[in-house]
C-alpha cells in the first residue's frame, strides 16, 4: 500500500481481545517502526457484551484523523460485528473474516478474505484465547500495513509476562496461512 | 414442555443449570440450556426465578 | 397469580437487556416484579424510579410508569412525586454506588422523614457501570480498578445505616434466593412508611473477575455460604456476626408516616380556615 | 397579606412567593439561604392552607430534585435559592432542561464568589443562569426590578415553564428580594395562567417526546392514563435511551434550542423606557435598572437625551431588540452590579453598529445609585 | 507506561495522569465517571508507589474539597470528571478560586445535557468551564489537541495553578482523552516545574492574603510557621471575615481578576498555523482542532489561503491575539462540538473588525472531521 | 494546665465574638478548648475546620489554623488536610443543619473510611444562622420558620446514625456540663479514628423564643433534666430510651484508621519497588 | 417638607423593634395616605444583637431609590446606633435622639432633637416594649413625613391583636411630647 | 478577687448567675454579673465553664 492514511476496523465478540489486537498493532506501527499511528475504541456500557471495535490509522506522517471515516481495512470475527460495524466501510476496503463464524458476508464489490483464524487458534495453537493474536497475524500479511518483526516487537511488550511465546506463535501462524493470500 | 427457553433472551450465564435442584439442564453446542428430561421436571420453578434474563418461562397447566 | 404473570410488568419488546450473562440484577428485577404481580399494583398507579448505573438499567425494561433520574438522587425525585402524589406506588432501584455513596445523603433522609417509599438496592459491591471502581459496600480489602492493591477504606452495613437514619422496615435478600427476596420486597411495598430491601446482587463481569470468581454463581454461592436467617424480633443491628451476613426482615416499625402526617395538617388546617 | 386584598406594603420576597401561588404552584421545596429564605418561609405558611406541599429538603440538590419529582407528577412546582445554593442546582437543573419538566428556580443573588457577601445584593450570576450546567442547553431567565414584578415574573415564569415544557430561572437580587414597597397585586381573574399541553391520542401512541408539530411536545402527568418512561441520557421520541444515536442526539438538541428561538416573540421582554430618541441607551435590568430609570429622569431634567433599555427577560439574550434600539445611539451605557458579565453579549449584538460601548459596574455588595448612573451618562456628552 | 521511558502509545487520559504526577501531584480525589475514570484509574496505581494520595471518594463535591483541603496542606492536588461530576463541583471551585487555592479540575467533556451521550465526545462545557459557579470570578483553562498536549497542558495547568493560586481546568474531552497515539515525553529535567511562593516574612506578621506587590499573595502550607485563617466569605488581607465593607469587597474581587489580567503574556497561549497571509482563519480548539489542522492542510493544497486560530488557553479568552490575527482576514470559521458556545466571545474580540463569521457547530456526539471543515472552508471562497 | 491557660487557643483580639447573648456555641467551644489545653496541642499542629452557620463562628476566635468551609462540606476539606498530612490534628465544629442536613453524606462516609478527625457537632435543633428553620435535629412537632404549625419530620439520632455508619468513638455531651463535655472531646481527640461528639447547644434567639424558652438557661435546663448518663459498655443504640437523652461516651471501637491504612500500604509498595 | 424625597433612617439596640417601626412607616405612608414609601433593613447574622436599623424612603410620587444615600432624618436610640449609623447623615439632617442612652451626640450643624422616647415609654406607657412606638410618634410630629392619623391605622394593623390600644397610646404619647419641638 | 468578669465580652445572658452553686453571683443595674461575696466563692469554676463568652477568669493562685 502507499504512503497514506489507512484507516483499520478491528470488530469481533466482545472478549475476543479486539481492543487488545488494535493497540498492538497500533504500538508495532509507531513505537517499532517509527511510523505513526493512532487508535480509539467504544467505550463504556454500550460496549460490554455483544460486538466489539476497536480502530487504527496508520500513516507514515502525522495524523491528525481522530474518528474513522470509512475503514480501507475491515475485519470482523463474528457475525454480529460483521453487520454492525460494515456499514461505513469504504467501497474498496480490504475485508478480513472468520469464515467459520461470518458465513453471511455480501460484498460483492469488496476484497474478502477468508482466514479461519479461530480453527486456527484453536488447531495449532491449541488455544481460542490467542485468535486475536492469529488475526494480527494475518491482517500482517494481508495488508503489509505492519511489519512482521515490530508485530512480534509489540506482542512481547504487550503480553502477559510468562505468555509471550505462545502470543508470538499465535502471530505467526495467522502470519503464514494468509502470506500467501496477499 | 415444563418449560420453555427464549433463546433470543437467554445469555447463556448457566445459572439454570446449576440451580435445578433436580440437575435437568444441560447446554448444548451453542452453550445455550435445554431441558434434557422434561418428564423428571416437577415445575419447581427455581430455573426461572434465577434467570437474570426472564428467559426461562414455565408454561401455566391450562396454557399447556 | 399465574406463573409468568409477572412479565406484565415487563417491556418485553425492550429484551434482552443489556445486562452482562450472569449479572445479578436481572434476578433481583424478577424478584421485585413477582412481588408487584403478587400485589396486583396496576402499572398506571406505580412509578419505579432509578438513577444512573447498571442497576438504574431495570427501569427501561419495566412496564410501569418509569423515570430514571441522575445520579444519587433517585431519592429526592421520589419523594417529590410520592408528596405530590401520595397516591402512588413508588419504587426505587438503587446501585451500591448510587444508593450509597453519592446518594448516601438522600437515603438517610427519606429513611429519616419516613417516606412511603420502597428502595431496593441491588448491591454488587462495585460501581459496575463505569467500569469495576471500588463502592463503599465494596468489601475491605477486596481489589477494585482503583483499590488495585486491595480496598483499604470499611465497607457500609447499609441496612443498619438506613435503619438508624430512620427507615421503619428494613430488609436484606440474596440473588441465590429470589423467593425470599421477593417476599422482602412484598413486605417492603405493604410496608407504609420508609422501606429498605438490600439485594445482594452480582456483577461477574467486574467484581468477579478483578476478584478471581471464576463465574456468576460462584459469586452467588460465596455469598449464600455466609449468609444466615435472621429475624426481626431477636436480630440486632449491633451485634456481633463474625463475618456472616445477617439476612432476612431485619428491622419493622410504626411510625407516623410523612405524607399521611401532611396529610393530616392540611385536613386540620382547612378545617381550621373554613369554620 | 392576604393575596386577596388590593393595596398592600409588601417585600419582593413575598411578592414572589405569592405570584408563585397564584400561578398554581402547589409544590415547594426549600433549603434555607439567605437572602431567599422569606421565600419558603411564606410558602411553608401558607401551602399547607391550600393543600399544597412545602418540605424543606436536606441541601438544594433535593430540593430541586423533588420539585422536578413533583412536576411530573403534574403540579406546578418551585424553589428559590442564592448563589451558593443555585450552583449545587446546577446538575438537576440540567436534568430538567433535558428532560423537558417545567419548574421554575428564584435565584436572590447576592455577592460570590463562595459564601463572599451573603446579605448584600450583586447581580453576577447572570452569567451562570446562562451556562451553570454541563452541555448544550437553552435557558429562560426572568429579571424582576420591582416588587409588583417580583410577582408578576413569578407568574410569567410560571407560565413561561409551562408553556415551552423549561426550567425557568427568576433571578431577583438581594435589593429587590427585601426591599418593600406598595403593590397593588392584580386580581386573580385578572391574571392568565398557562397549563401544560396534555396528550390527546391514545395511550399506547403517546410519545412524550415527539414534536406535534409546535415544538413542544405534550406531556402526560404520572399517574394518568398514560405510562411512559424518561431518561437523563440522550433520548428519541419514545423517551428511551439512545446514547450512541448521532441524528437523533443532533436533533434533540436542536429541539432543544428551536423551541425557544421559534416563540422568542413570546419570550423576550424588553422595556424601552425613552428611547427613540436617545444619543445614550442605558442596557440594565433589576435593581440597577431601578436605578437607571431615575438616573434618565435626571439626565433628561439637564438636556441630555438618555433611555433605558432594560432586559425584564435576560435569557434568551434579546440580539435583535437591542441591535434594533442601538442602531440610532452613539453611546451604550452597559449598567450591572457585577464585573460586567453581559459585555460580550451587548458586544456581540452590536458587532455591525458602530455604536460606542461603555461599562459601568460595580462588584461591592452596593447598588449602583441613580447618581453613579447620571454622572456616567454626563461623562459621555 | 513507565513515564521515565521515551517513545510511548499512550492514552490521552493516561498522558494527562502522568503529566499530573510529573508536575508534582500528589494527592488526587477521585470519583468514577466516563470518560475520565481512566485517569483517577492509573492515579490509583501509581500515586502509592510514590507515597502519594489517591482516595475515592462519595461525590464529586467530596472529592473536590479533599483536593482543596489537601492544598491548603501544602500537596499539589487535582481531580479529574466529565459534565455531570463538574457541575456538582462547581460550589467548591468558586471557593478555591476565592480563596485563592491552587487545584487542577480536569474535565474529559462528553456530551450534554444531563448524562447525554456518557460515551461520546462533545465541547459544550466551555462555557460552564468559565461561568459554572455563581459570583464574579476569573478562571484559567486550557484545551489540549493531542495525547501529547495532555500530558504538556496538565504540567502547565499545575504550574499556572501554583502561580497565581488558581485553580486552573483541563478541558479534554472523549476523543482526546480515549484516543492512544505515540508520544515521546519530556524528561523530567526538561521540565520547569512551579511552586507556590512561600511568606518570608515573621510569622506574626503574616498576613495570608496581602499583596506583595506581585498580586498573588505569598502562601504558607498548613502546619508550618504560620498560623492562618481561611473564610468563605469575603475576606480582608488576614483572612478573615469581612462581608459588610464595602471597599475590601470591591478590591478584593477586583484583585482576584487583576492578577489575572496583569499576567496575560504568561497565560494567554495560542497556537497560529499559516494564520500570517491567511484569508479564512478557523478559530477552534481541542480535538476539533485537530480536524481544523488537517483542514487547513488539505485547503492550503488547493490554494485556499486558510489557516488555525488554535486556543490553547481558552480562558482567559484571548480577545485580543484573536482580534490581531483576524484583523487581516475576511472570514472566521468558528468550528466547535457544541451549539456554539464561543460565538459571543468571538464576535466581541472582533467587535471592531469588518470580518464576517462564521459558524460551524455540531453537537450529536461526532468529531467535526477534517472533511466538515474543508467543505465549509471551500463554501467561503 | 492552668486555669485560664485555655485561652491560648483563642484569638482574643477577636473577642468579643458575635454569637447572640445565651448562646449554647461558647460553651461548647469552651470546653472543646480546656480539651485542647489539657492534651497541649501545639496550635501549629492543628487545624480547626468548619464550614458555615453559627456553629463555623467557632473558627475565626480559636487560635490555631482556622478553615472555614463551603455549608456541609467541613468533613471532605478536613479529609484532605488530614490524608496529605496524617501528622496534624484536625478538629471539626459542624451545625446540626451543616453537619446532619447538607453535610449528612460526608459524616457518614469520613465515619465509615475511619479517617482521624474528630467532629463535633453543635447541635442547637435549628438552622441559627439563617434565622430558625428546621433542621434535621429539630425534634418532632417543634415549631421553626418553616415548620410553623410543628415540624412534621422525625429527628434524627445522630450518634446512632454515625455509629451506624462506623464512627469509632461517639459521644454526647450537654452545654449544662461543660466538664464533661470537655472530657468527652478530650478522649475523642485522643482517640485514633473517626471521633464523633454531639454536643447539645442551645440557640435561644430562634429556637427559644419561637418554643417558647424564656431564656437561654431554660433550654440547658430542659435539656439537662432529660438526660441520663451512659456507659459503652452497657447503651446500645437501639434501646428504648423513652424519651430520655443519653449522654457520655456512646460507643468506642478499636478499627483500622484510614490513613494508618495508606501509610502501610505505601511503605509495602516503596519496600516492593526497591528490593 | 416640601415635595422631594425623604430619606429615614432609624436604628437602635437589636430587639427594640427598629424594624417593626420602620414597616410602619412605610405602610403608614403608602397604604393610609396614598403617598409612596420604600423600606429596606439590614439582614443576617451581621443585623444580629448590637445595632440594628431601618430606613425608609418617602415621597409623593414613585420611587426609584433603592438605598439610602445620605439620611434626611436620623433617628437613634442607642449610643452605639448613633455612633455605628450616623456617618453618612446628610449635613442637615433632621436627628432625633434619647437623651438618656445617646449621651454623646456631637452634631454641631445638625438639628438635633431630644426625645426621652424610653422614658416616656416606661412612665406613660409601662412598658418599655412600645419604645419603637413612642418613636414613631416623635418621628412623626417633628419631621411631619407621616401623619398622626395614617400613622395610628398603620399601627392598628400590623401590632399583635390585643395590643393596638397600648401601641396607640404609646404613638400618641411620642407625638405629643413632641409636637411642640417641630 | 477569686473571680474577674470581663465586662467587654460579657453579653449579659445571666447563665453564670443560675449556674453558681453557691448563688453568689448577681447583676447589677446595668444587668452585668459581679461576685456578691467574694470570701464565698470556692472557685470552683462553674461560672468560668458556662460562660458563654469566655467572659470569665480565675486566676491562678500564684497570680493573686
Ligand atoms: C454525577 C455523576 N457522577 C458520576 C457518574 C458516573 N456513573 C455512572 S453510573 C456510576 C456508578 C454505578 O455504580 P452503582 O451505583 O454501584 O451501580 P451498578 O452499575 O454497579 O449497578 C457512576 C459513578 C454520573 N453519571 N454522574
Ligand atoms: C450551599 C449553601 N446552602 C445554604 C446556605 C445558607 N446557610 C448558611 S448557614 C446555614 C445553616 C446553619 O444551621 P446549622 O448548621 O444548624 O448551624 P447554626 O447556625 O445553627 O449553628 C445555611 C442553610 C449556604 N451558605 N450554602
Ligand atoms: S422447573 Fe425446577 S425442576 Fe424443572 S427445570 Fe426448572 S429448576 Fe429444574
Ligand atoms: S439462567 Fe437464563 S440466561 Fe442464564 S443460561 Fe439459563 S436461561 Fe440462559
Ligand atoms: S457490568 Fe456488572 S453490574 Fe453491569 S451489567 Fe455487567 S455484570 Fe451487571
Ligand atoms: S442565632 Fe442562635 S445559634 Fe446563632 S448565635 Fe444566636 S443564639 Fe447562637
Ligand atoms: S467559681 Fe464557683 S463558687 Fe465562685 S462564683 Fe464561680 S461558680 Fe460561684
Ligand atoms: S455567663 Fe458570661 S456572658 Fe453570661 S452573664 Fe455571666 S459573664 Fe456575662
Ligand atoms: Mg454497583
Ligand atoms: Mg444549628
Amino acid at each position: 500500500m502507499n504512503n497514506k492514511e489507512y484507516q483499520v476496523r478491528l470488530s469481533g465478540f466482545g472478549g475476543q481481545g479486539i481492543i487488545l489486537a488494535g493497540i498492538i498493532l497500533g504500538e508495532a506501527v509507531s513505537l517499532y517502526e517509527n511510523r505513526f499511528a493512532v487508535q480509539f475504541q467504544s467505550y463504556g456500557p454500550e460496549a460490554r457484551g455483544g460486538a466489539s471495535r476497536a480502530e487504527v490509522v496508520i500513516s507514515d506522517e502525522e495524523i491528525d484523523l481522530l474518528e474513522l471515516i470509512e475503514p480501507d481495512v475491515f475485519l470482523a470475527l463474528s457475525q454480529q460485528a460483521f453487520d454492525k460495524y460494515i456499514g461505513d466501510a469504504h467501497e474498496k476496503a480490504l475485508v478480513i473474516v472468520d469464515p467459520d463464524y461470518v458465513t453471511n458476508a455480501p460484498l460483492s464489490s469488496r476484497k474478502v478474505f477468508a482466514v479461519p483464524v479461530s480453527r486456527i487458534a484453536r488447531e495449532q495453537i491449541g488455544k481460542t484465547i490467542v485468535i486475536n493474536m492469529v488475526a494480527l497475524g494475518a491482517l500482517a500479511a494481508i495488508t503489509g500495513l505492519v511489519g512482521i518483526d515490530a508485530l512480534k516487537k509489540a506482542v512481547s511488550a504487550r503480553v502477559p509476562p510468562g505468555t509471550e511465546k505462545i502470543n508470538l506463535k499465535a502471530v505467526l501462524a495467522g502470519y503464514e496461512s494468509a502470506r500467501e493470500m496477499n | 414442555m415444563p418449560i420453555v427457553i427464549n433463546e433470543h433472551w437467554c445469555k447463556k450465564c448457566l445459572i439454570c443449570i446449576e440451580m435445578c435442584p433436580r440437575n435437568l439442564i444441560e447446554a448444548d453446542e451453542q452453550g445455550l440450556p435445554y431441558l434434557k428430561d422434561p418428564d423428571e421436571c416437577n415445575e419447581c420453578e427455581n430455573c426461572a426465578w434465577v434467570c437474570p434474563d426472564f428467559a426461562i418461562d414455565i408454561p401455566e397447566k391450562e396454557e399447556v | 397469580m399465574k406463573r409468568n404473570s409477572y412479565k406484565k410488568y415487563l417491556r418485553t419488546h425492550k429484551l434482552p437487556h443489556i445486562w452482562c450473562p450472569g449479572c445479578g440484577h436481572g434476578i433481583i428485577l424478577g424478584a421485585a416484579l413477582r412481588a408487584m404481580d403478587e400485589l396486583e399494583l396496576d402499572p398506571y398507579k406505580t412509578v419505579a424510579v432509578t438513577a444512573i448505573g447498571c442497576s438504574a438499567r431495570t427501569n427501561a425494561i419495566m412496564n410501569c410508569n418509569t423515570i430514571q433520574t441522575t445520579h444519587g438522587r433517585s431519592l429526592t425525585f421520589a419523594s417529590g412525586i410520592k408528596m405530590a402524589r401520595p397516591d402512588l406506588t413508588v419504587l426505587l432501584f438503587v446501585g451500591d454506588g448510587d444508593g450509597a455513596a453519592i446518594g448516601g445523603n438522600h437515603l438517610i433522609h427519606a429513611a429519616r422523614r419516613n417516606v412511603d417509599l420502597t428502595t431496593i438496592l441491588l448491591n454488587n459491591s462495585i460501581y459496575g457501570m463505569t467500569g469495576g471502581q471500588y463502592s463503599p459496600l465494596t468489601p475491605y480489602q477486596k481489589t477494585a480498578s482503583t483499590s488495585p492493591y486491595g480496598n483499604l477504606e470499611q465497607d457500609f452495613d447499609v441496612c443498619k445505616l438506613a435503619d438508624a437514619a430512620g427507615a421503619s422496615y428494613v430488609a436484606r435478600g440474596i440473588a441465590h434466593d429470589p423467593r425470599h427476596l421477593s417476599r422482602l420486597i412484598r413486605g417492603g411495598i405493604e410496608h407504609k412508611g420508609f422501606s429498605f430491601i438490600e439485594g445482594i446482587s452480582q456483577c461477574p463481569t467486574y467484581y468477579g473477575r478483578r476478584n478471581k470468581f471464576s463465574s456468576p454463581l460462584e459469586i452467588m454461592r460465596w455469598v449464600k455460604e455466609r449468609s444466615v436467617r435472621v429475624k426481626p424480633e431477636t436480630y440486632n443491628f449491633s451485634q456481633d456476626m463474625d463475618g456472616a451476613i445477617p439476612v432476612g426482615l431485619l428491622s419493622h416499625r410504626n411510625l407516623p408516616e410523612f405524607t399521611d402526617e401532611y396529610r393530616k395538617l392540611v385536613e386540620q388546617l382547612q378545617k381550621g380556615d373554613n369554620a | 397579606m392576604n393575596s386577596g386584598c388590593n393595596m398592600q406594603f409588601l417585600q419582593g420576597n413575598e411578592a414572589c412567593a405569592l405570584g408563585a401561588i397564584e400561578a398554581g404552584v402547589r409544590f415547594f421545596g426549600g433549603y434555607p439561604i439567605t437572602p431567599a429564605t422569606e421565600i419558603a418561609e411564606v410558602m411553608a405558611r401558607e401551602l399547607p392552607k391550600l393543600g399544597g406541599v412545602f418540605v424543606q429538603f436536606e441541601d438544594e440538590i433535593a430540593s430541586i430534585g423533588a420539585v422536578i419529582g413533583a412536576s411530573v407528577a403534574g403540579t406546578k412546582a418551585m424553589t428559590a435559592t442564592s448563589g451558593p445554593g443555585f450552583s449545587l442546582k446546577q446538575e438537576n437543573l440540567g436534568y430538567a432542561i433535558h428532560v423537558q419538566i417545567p419548574c421554575v428556580v428564584v435565584n436572590v443573588m447576592r455577592g460570590g464568589p463562595s459564601t463572599g457577601l451573603p446579605t448584600l445584593p450583586s447581580q453576577s450570576d447572570v452569567m451562570q443562569a446562562r451556562w451553570g450546567t454541563h452541555g448544550d442547553h437553552p435557558i429562560i431567565a426572568l429579571a424582576p426590578y420591582s416588587v409588583r414584578e417580583c410577582f408578576d415574573l413569578t407568574v410569567r415564569a410560571v407560565n413561561l415553564s409551562e408553556r415551552f415544557r423549561i426550567p425557568v430561572i427568576v433571578l431577583s437580587d438581594a435589593i429587590i428580594g427585601h426591599v418593600r414597597e406598595k403593590v397593588v397585586l392584580p386580581k386573580r381573574e385578572e391574571l392568565t395562567l398557562v397549563e401544560r399541553k396534555k396528550p390527546t391520542v391514545d395511550p399506547e401512541d403517546y410519545k412524550p417526546f415527539e414534536d406535534d408539530g409546535t415544538g413542544i411536545p405534550p406531556m402526560a402527568n404520572l399517574g394518568e392514563d398514560y405510562l411512559f418512561h424518561i431518561t437523563s441520557n440522550n433520548y428519541d421520541d419514545e423517551g428511551f435511551p439512545a446514547t450512541n444515536d448521532h441524528d437523533i442526539a443532533g436533533r434533540r438538541i436542536k429541539s432543544l434550542y428551536n423551541k425557544i428561538e421559534r416563540y422568542r416573540d413570546e419570550i423576550d421582554d424588553v422595556d424601552l423606557f425613552m428611547v427613540e430618541d436617545a444619543e445614550i441607551i442605558i442596557v440594565a435590568y433589576g435593581s440597577t435598572a431601578r436605578s437607571a430609570r431615575r438616573a434618565v429622569m435626571m439626565a433628561r431634567e439637564e438636556g441630555i437625551k438618555a433611555g433605558l433599555f432594560r432586559l425584564k427577560t435576560i435569557w434568551p439574550f434579546p440580539y435583535d431588540h437591542l441591535k434594533a434600539a442601538a442602531e440610532s445611539a452613539n453611546h451604550l451605557l452597559l449598567a450591572e452590579m457585577n464585573m460586567s458579565q453581559l459585555d460580550s453579549e451587548v458586544r456581540s449584538a452590536t458587532h455591525d453598529l458602530e455604536t460606542k460601548l461603555h461599562g459601568l459596574h460595580q462588584s461591592n455588595g452596593m447598588l449602583i445609585t441613580p447618581y453613579q448612573i447620571y454622572d456616567s451618562l454626563k461623562g459621555l456628552v
